[in-house]
């Protein structure tokens, strides 16, 4: 068992885990945030990105052990108390989630590309969500979602 | 009496027919009444079958109405996705 | 599982010279993570290479550079300079994956995989990359194209590893680009691969590399492909047979990705776009 | 208003884009789907399957795995129940193999142990003895007479003398005499058309927590019915029924492939033997290997038209393969073939087709897209060459009230005429295309579904409203059930919460399935709130000392209906349900029935395509989507409903597929290589609604979560032969696929 210390969302956490256990194992098993989903566990679903010093990353293919000292932002972050990221606003205005499970993939992917290209257009939203796999909405008003975020946030600042 | 239409894969244990005509006055009885008739189609309907009166689609209600004009036909069992 | 973190080179090689089983070096971890997890390989021992000093620089290097084992895709892609000189080695490993795969993948993980179709492998050949390889025996250095040896092998021997990539000096009047075929617009593996370096005197083609992925067990560097167009200003007649020759040199396999008649058509397809944006690159840098 | 009445206009709450009551907990991840519960003391399972199609199990020895440490037990199928037949023993077979493994992917043994690292490691410790057997996996070579018989004796007496024992049950419907509308028509197209396997491709992978006790058991995971997962696992393990209690999660899609059991009745079994509880979850590659993709198709269809584009007959051969077990929808696929056309001679014949594939689950208005796909196609093929324009055809021989249906019963009213005519007025389809590009158009139906529905509609003391359903909420549902419970009460959207019942709290409800929900459990709902209502009618009438058909619910209050009534002040719903427990009681409102009312939908669909002719790769470039929902509840939903749907059709038409190796295996059994569309794929989906009212449903709702997956296949092959001049008959429309046929239109 590897003892990692990290920090998730801001807080100074560590677990005990074992060398195959990856850090989506660690985040929900270990630490208790859900949030980020299993789809796939080949990093081709996206339903559990997280952040890694910034990075957009498939917590799936991350090992817990490459947590420590790093930081990690999942989507149970996002949210500043009981205020929701516009983001997270625009998706429920929008019925920008059916079922909802690749949804906080989707939003810690949106929030890093925004922070990253504030006016990005369609075409470089839909290529910098290729990997978040949606079954339910056909993207659209994912797309749609995200583009009126990019464009209120511009405005607000 | 009610006509009842089968669907043509039926007529081989309906001696042939696929207009069957039955005293009924409800789908429970369209049932019975064609299973009486011809004992053949037990196993089919056992199975599960839907029935159409006047155009609506009975999935599984034995209680609904069937009157002597109404056009009725027997239907595979509806499901979906 | 042992899972080490190294802090040299040294540390790693010696790690890895006395690992009993399977042992695998980890950066990105993109493919040895998918392995794991799919009971395909389960290392004995994993060396996780990303404590070593230097490891996630982009350097220049006289004129050419030096690329650390541990640098992502996302960080070669945002990296300007490295992006203007070799656009087509970039592009190549931008399309592995996606924003999330590129937040992790790296180039050497691409090659050491030694997938017939890893994206950035026909890319780095065409532009002459090599490896700095370092091992129980001594340090190397090894052109990229004689690494992989066929599908899943490579050329390095037990201990040894990559330490770094190195891409040689960009020269005037040169461009490369490299495209792939791919059922969807992102997520898939190459079913066909086509990287083309070539420089230019004026309009004329006077140097030129050309390779193909995913239509052998191994990257192929097509020299017949290359002749065509060298001596050209890259009209249609050159780019025909420059098409002919690409496909002439395919020798692939049918799978769930695509057939032989496929790919072989495909590969003189992709040859001839990738040469059209490398030569305006060319044209483009003079 | 009264029980029955037909409410069409002055909404308030319904026809609102209003925001979903789990839409907090889904943006924040607190929702918990399937594998997001844990409890005290729970083990870990993982499962043991055949890498074989076809094979004797010999042999299973667990010794090894049970010794190591950690693991707490170890189940094959003798934990189960025995004595099963028909059905149920279909069920167990698929979800633990009896004598023999049935296809790559089939469970034989199951571990638990106390980590899910531990169960995997134990798992690869259980030794299964096989006796490899033939395999067949195309659904062409299992009906050829070579073909090795996966389980004798499986057909039933429908089945014509002489077929394989893999062909296990036959239809055959139709009217008229098709041989005579052939020699009336001017033109006859014959051909036949091959579909694969394509999986549901929900993101979640079925998971499940399991908790035995003596007798009796709580189950939590998620699932599209859990009333069915409760009556299946109590067969299963030989329960009683209303001992075994089941929780429905939050699902993380379904699309039909949830209205089965797979793992839940092994976690059930597991902890049980360990006395301890236990959660089990699927892998990408066990979904794609061991769950319902829905059935692979080979067709034949002939279609007879005259000069004018009246279409004189159609007939049509439909052959399904659903896995090693009867159940393809082949029905469906026929009698969904020529439904939308007003046919006077048509004829439909289905087989049900037994292969070494996992038993197919349902898939969104099942069997229907790839009837459409064929039919669809053949269509256009003669409009091509009549020279007509394929939306006027389809509108002149569109089925509409009053005709008869392909499969039989008069029509009554139905919205595809409407569909089509808002096609032909939607900018879409008069925008010219571009160079290099096709349009296609197909129109799709599916019969939608009633069910058994049970809903309370339960009062609290301020005059909110806690409403119970028992369909589970894949897309939004609780919302619009929200909306028409508020409807009927007169109050505010956000005073009702809807809590999906847990199968100890409500009766029984079928699976979210058939388009049913926003149907069957509104109508429910809209019933159990009228039920409400006159008990609080009631209330007001007893405090006022005047007759309880003298007072009327408006706006959330009781008022008295007329002068006659006398003069009283409008009591508010808070001020009667305040003091509900000093005047009657509780009020609650209630209503159980299976609604036999189901309006059928039908879509007509628009694409544009573009195809690369030098590498095959075909892009979808514009998509509209025109479909009849009846009265749409919540308009932000029914359009995703859509645009989901369109966008599993193009997955489905372009590049999905279930690939088979030569050794029966599934060769593609990741997201890496089950490629199902991503966002950079494709481009907007526009969607129009139209509301052509369901006489079935107090508001007129149509379901509309099926329709929209069966025009796209045909769409875009249609669109597909307009941009490259190749017809493609078989799907997917893969890249080599169109490339091998632009050659060989090329070279002859």
């Amino acid at each position: 068992m590897i003892h990692v210390n990290t920090k998730v969302n801001g807080d100074e956490v560590e677990f005990l885990c074992d060398p195959r256990e990856t850090l989506l194992d660690a985040l929900r098993d270990q630490l208790g945030l859900t949030g980020a989903k299993e789809g796939c566990g080949t990093g081709d679903c996206g339903a559990c990105s997280v952040t890694m010093d910034g990075r957009l990353v498939c917590s799936c293919l991350v090992l817990g052990a490459e947590a420590e000292g790093k930081e990690i932002g999942t989507v149970e972050g996002i949210a500043n108390g009981e205020k929701l990221h516009p983001l997270q606003e625009k998706f429920i205005e929008h019925a920008a989630l059916q079922c909802g499970i690749c949804t906080p993939g989707i939003l810690v992917a949106t929030k890093s590309l925004l922070e990253k290209h504030p006016d990005p257009t369609e075409t470089q939203v839909r290529y910098w969500l290729a990997g978040n796999l949606c079954r339910c909405t056909g993207y659209d008003k994912i797309i749609r979602a995200v583009m009126e975020t990019a464009a209120d946030l511009r405005k607000a600042s | 009496m009610v006509e009842v239409n089968l669907w043509s894969g039926l007529r081989a244990f309906a001696d042939g027919k696929d207009v069957v005509e039955v005293d009924a006055k409800n789908v429970g009885e369209v049932l019975r009444g064609l299973v009486e008739l011809h004992p053949g189609l037990e196993d089919v309907i056992e199975a599960g079958v839907s029935v159409a009166v006047d155009g609506k689609v009975i999935a599984s209600g034995l209680m609904e109405e069937v009157m002597p004009d109404s056009e009725v036909y027997l239907m595979q069992q509806l499901k979906g996705g | 599982m042992q899972y080490h973190t190294p802090s040299s080179f040294d540390d790693a090689v010696a790690i890895a010279k006395d690992a009993k089983g399977v042992t695998r070096f980890l950066a990105g971890g993109t493919d040895v993570l998918v392995q794991l997890r799919a009971d395909i390989v389960t290392p004995d021992v994993l060396i996780d290479v990303k404590k070593i000093d230097g490891v996630s620089e982009i350097a220049r290097e006289g004129d050419g550079w030096r690329i650390g084992v541990a640098v992502t895709g996302a960080e070669m892609t945002e990296h300007d300079t490295l992006s203007s000189d070799w656009p087509g080695v970039v592009e190549a490993m931008d399309l592995v994956g996606s924003t999330q795969i590129q937040g992790r993948a790296t180039l050497t993980g691409n090659l050491c995989n030694g997938s017939p179709a890893a994206d950035s492998v026909p890319a780095m050949v065409a532009a002459e990359a090599t490896v700095s390889v370092t091992g129980p025996n001594g340090a190397r250095t090894v052109a990229v194209g004689d690494i992989p040896t066929g599908p899943g092998k490579t050329s390095l021997a037990t201990g040894e590893m990559i330490t770094s990539v190195h891409l040689p000096a960009r020269g005037s009047n040169a461009g490369d680009a490299y495209l792939r075929f791919i059922p969807r617009t992102e997520m898939d593996i190459a079913v066909v691969g086509c990287a083309v370096n070539l420089q230019l005197d004026g309009k004329k083609i006077t140097k030129a590399r050309v390779a193909l992925g995913a239509v052998a067990p191994t990257v192929l560097l097509v020299e017949d492909a290359a002749k065509a167009i060298i001596g050209t200003e890259l009209d249609d007649a050159a780019l025909e047979q420059l098409a002919a020759a690409a496909s002439a040199a395919c020798n692939p396999i049918t799978d769930k990705r695509g057939t032989i008649e496929f790919r072989t058509h495909v590969a003189g397809v992709l040859a001839r776009r990738a040469a059209k944006i490398a030569y305006e690159r060319a044209e483009a840098a003079s | 208003m009264a029980f029955d009445e037909v409410k069409t206009v002055d909404f308030k709450v319904v026809g609102q884009r209003v925001k979903r009551p789990d839409g907090m907990d889904k943006v924040t991840g607190k929702a918990k789907f399937g594998a997001d519960v844990v409890a005290p003391g729970m083990l870990h399972a993982a499962i043991v399957r055949s890498p074989h199609a076809h094979a004797r199990i010999v042999k299973i020895d667990t010794s090894k795995a049970e010794a190591l440490k950690g693991v707490k037990g170890v189940v094959t199928r003798a934990d189960f129940a025995e004595g099963l037949s028909g059905g149920n023993l279909d069920v167990l077979e698929n979800v633990m193999a009896g004598e023999k493994a049935l296809y790559d992917g089939h469970a034989v043994a199951a571990v638990a142990a106390i980590s899910p690292l531990i169960a995997r490691d134990a798992m690869k410790l259980v030794e299964v003895e096989y006796e490899i057997l033939p395999h067949v996996t195309d659904v062409d070579k299992a009906m050829g007479a070579d073909a090795p018989v996966i389980r004798a004796g499986t057909a039933d007496k429908t089945v014509p003398e002489g077929m394989h024992a893999n062909v296990v049950r036959y239809h055959e419907s139709g009217h008229g005499d098709v041989d005579a509308g052939f020699a009336e028509a001017d033109l006859v197209i014959e051909d036949s058309f091959k579909t694969e396997a394509t999986h549901q491709g929900y993101i979640e992978p079925h998971a499940c927590l399991a908790s035995m006790g003596e007798g009796n058991g709580d189950l939590w995971c998620c699932t599209q019915g859990h009333w069915n997962v409760q009556k299946l696992c109590a067969a299963m393990l030989g329960l009683e029924q209303s001992q075994l209690r089941v929780t429905a999660s939050e699902i993380g899609g379904g699309f039909g492939g949830k209205t089965a059991v797979f793992i839940e009745p092994v976690a059930l079994a597991l902890s049980r033997k360990t006395n301890r509880p236990v959660k089990l979850v699927m892998s990408r590659s066990e979904v794609f290997r061991a769950t319902g993709p829905t059935s692979s198709t080979s067709m034949d269809i002939k279609i007879g038209m005259k000069k004018d584009g009246t279409i004189t007959a159609g007939q049509g051969t439909f052959r399904l393969q659903g896995g090693a077990f009867p159940g393809a929808p082949m029905e469906f696929t026929a009698m969904c073939a020529f439904a939308p056309y007003n046919l006077k001679h048509v004829k439909q014949m289905g087989f049900d087709v037994l292969a070494n594939r996992p038993k197919q689950a349902a898939y969104r208005a099942p069997g229907s897209p790839m009837a459409a796909f064929a039919v669809e196609s053949v269509i256009d093929e003669l409009c091509k060459q009549l020279g007509l324009d394929p939306l006027e055809v389809r509108l002149k021989n569109a089925s509409a009230q009053g005709t008869k249906a392909s499969f039989g019963p008069t029509w009554d009213r139905i919205g595809l005429v409407e569909t089509l005519e808002a096609a032909k007025a939607h900018p879409h389809y008069s925008a010219p295309t571009k160079a290099g590009q096709g349009r296609g158009i197909s129109c799709g139906f599916w019969f939608n579904h009633g069910g058994e529905t049970s809903v309370t509609l339960a009062l609290s003391e301020d005059g909110t409203a806690q409403l119970s359903v028992g369909t589970p909420d894949i897309g939004g549902s609780r919302a619009s059930m929200a909306q028409m419970a508020a409807e009927e009460l007169g109050i505010p959207y956000e005073n009702v919460r809807t809590t999906i019942a847990d199968t100890a709290t409500l009766g029984y409800n079928e699976v979210s399935h058939g388009s049913r929900v926003t149907y069957a459990s509104g109508l429910a709902t809209i019933k159990a709130a009228r039920n409400a209502v006159k008990i609080l009618c009631g209330r007001a009438a007893a405090k006022w000392g005047i007759d309880e058909d003298a007072v009327v619910w408006e706006d959330g209050f009781a008022k008295p209906s007329g002068p006659n009534a006398g003069e009283f002040d409008p009591i508010p719903i808070d001020k009667l349900t305040q003091s509900m427990g000093r005047t009657g009681g509780p009020i609650v409102g209630h209503f159980e029935a299976t609604p036999e009312g189901a309006g059928v939908s039908f879509a007509t669909h628009i694409v544009d395509a573009e195809v690369d002719k030098e590498t095959g790769q075909t892009k979808i470039v514009r998509y509209t989507v025109i479909q009849d929902a009846g009265k749409a509840i919540n308009p932000a939903y029914v359009e995703g409903q859509f645009q989901g749907g369109a966008v599993q059709g193009i997955g489905w038409a372009l590049n999905e597929e279930y690939i088979y190796g030569e050794d029966g295996r599934l060769q593609n059994d990741l997201f890496l290589d089950y490629r199902i569309p991503v966002a950079s794929d494709l481009p907007m989906i526009d969607t129009v609604i139209v509301e052509v009212p369901n006489p079935g449903h107090p508001y007129g709702v149509r379901g509309v979560g099926e329709t929209s997956i069966c025009p796209p296949l045909a769409a875009i092959a249609n669109a597909v032969s307009a941009a490259a001049g190749v017809r493609l008959k078989e799907l997917p429309m893969s890249p080599p696929r169109i490339l091998a046929a632009l050659d060989k239109q090329a070279n002859g």
